[in-house]
């Protein structure tokens, strides 16, 4: 299950809703994620942009993953601003024992940051400004530029 | 008619072309200056699915989309 | 801060005091690690045994080792019977960055299991079973048996 | 007197014995069948800090634990 908030994550909430939904399911360990919005750097918030077709596409093949072994993950992300100690993002793995869900958890946070399609603006006086050196280029970027050109020629 | 897309950060408008392949749209966009930092951190997908190939053919009606990097979390 | 509960953990309302009590600290990353009773065995549930004494001796040192990385941990455990499906252990880590908060996760889980004494029975047919199979013993076990004392002597 | 609690699982009185070392307890606990196998997979903690020399003093007032493997979660 993926979902999607405008502002931030009602997080207790949603943990709690999760946790119940997967109470008969026979899972022994659930582990979840949670990203809040550290003050550092003068920001007032943070503010995202998501393509949700291909993240959902992303969430599918991760849930297949998941489901590979024996395991389920449910995530939450915010759309628009979150503001100083709110949370954006929760993400969690429900799986029959704990090595898959220590393990899963790390390998699926780490992806969706270095390819799920989302954007971060920092918030700085009324201004949204894109955080280009905290984001990451998806794996392939490039194939339009110039450089790959000549690199396909040689 | 391709339409092409440019997602998050990327402060353009969406263009229809005539296109039939990404080799094409690579033409295309060549000569734009400032979209030349974007061509080269970003992914392309067609119709939501990313593509690593410019040869790629391309029909009328197809989505064609630029990703810049990502920070999601 | 290490919990002890009579019974079950009523999971939801503890998450969401944790991550209330750091709201403000400025941490990044919140992960935590829920352990669910499985139906498995024909077990009705579990039971638990704690020594306290050498437990908080045990959560003082993770704790110790956490804000050697700019963390903190917390831990939550049911004393006595907690039924199927009903959940016994929560363990958590704030951190400022997501990269302690992944590592420390597993190390600290894995370390509980292996080191916290702590003693698990089965609950069948009303009778109270030491679940010998699934323990572990706890590193320098067999200090005072007869091949401990053979084995020094060689 | 030196006081050793046997945890968990072991079914054992409390002993309280006159002791000097944990090798002296070792010998007293080496003829008892129903120890053997608890013996061989226990820990030892004095005063709450696990110990692993069997030539550690104990002094009156000491207590001595036997930990049987654990299982917490």
């Amino acid at each position: 299950m993926l979902e999607l908030y405008d502002g931030s994550l009602s997080v207790a909430s949603i943990l709690k809703d999760w946790y119940e939904e997967e109470a008969s399911s026979n899972y022994g360990a659930f582990i979840s994620f949670v990203g809040t919005v550290r003050s550092e750097d003068g920001i007032d918030g943070l503010s995202f942009d998501i393509y949700e077709p291909i993240l959902n596409k992303w969430f599918d093949e991760w849930q297949k993953k998941a489901k590979a072994k024996g395991a389920i993950i449910k995530m939450a992300h915010s759309r628009g601003d979150v503001m100083l100690h709110e949370s954006s993002y929760i993400a969690a793995v429900f799986s029959p024992k704990r090595r898959v869900a220590l393990e899963f958890i790390d390998e699926y946070v780490e992806d969706f940051k270095a390819s799920a399609p989302i954007w971060k603006y920092d918030l700085r006086d009324n201004k949204r400004i894109y955080a280009k050196e905290r984001s990451t280029a998806i794996k392939g970027s490039g194939l339009l530029s110039d450089s790959k050109d000549k690199e396909e020629q040689r | 008619m391709v339409r092409v897309e440019f997602l998050g950060p990327i402060q353009r408008e969406t263009m229809e072309l005539d296109i039939a392949n990404l080799n094409e749209l690579a033409t295309i966009l060549k000569d734009d200056q400032e979209m030349q930092e974007w061509l080269e951190n970003s992914a392309v997908a067609v119709n939501d699915t990313l593509v690593n190939n410019r040869d790629f053919a391309l029909t009328s009606g197809d989505r064609v989309s630029l990703l810049p990097p990502v920070c999601g979390g």
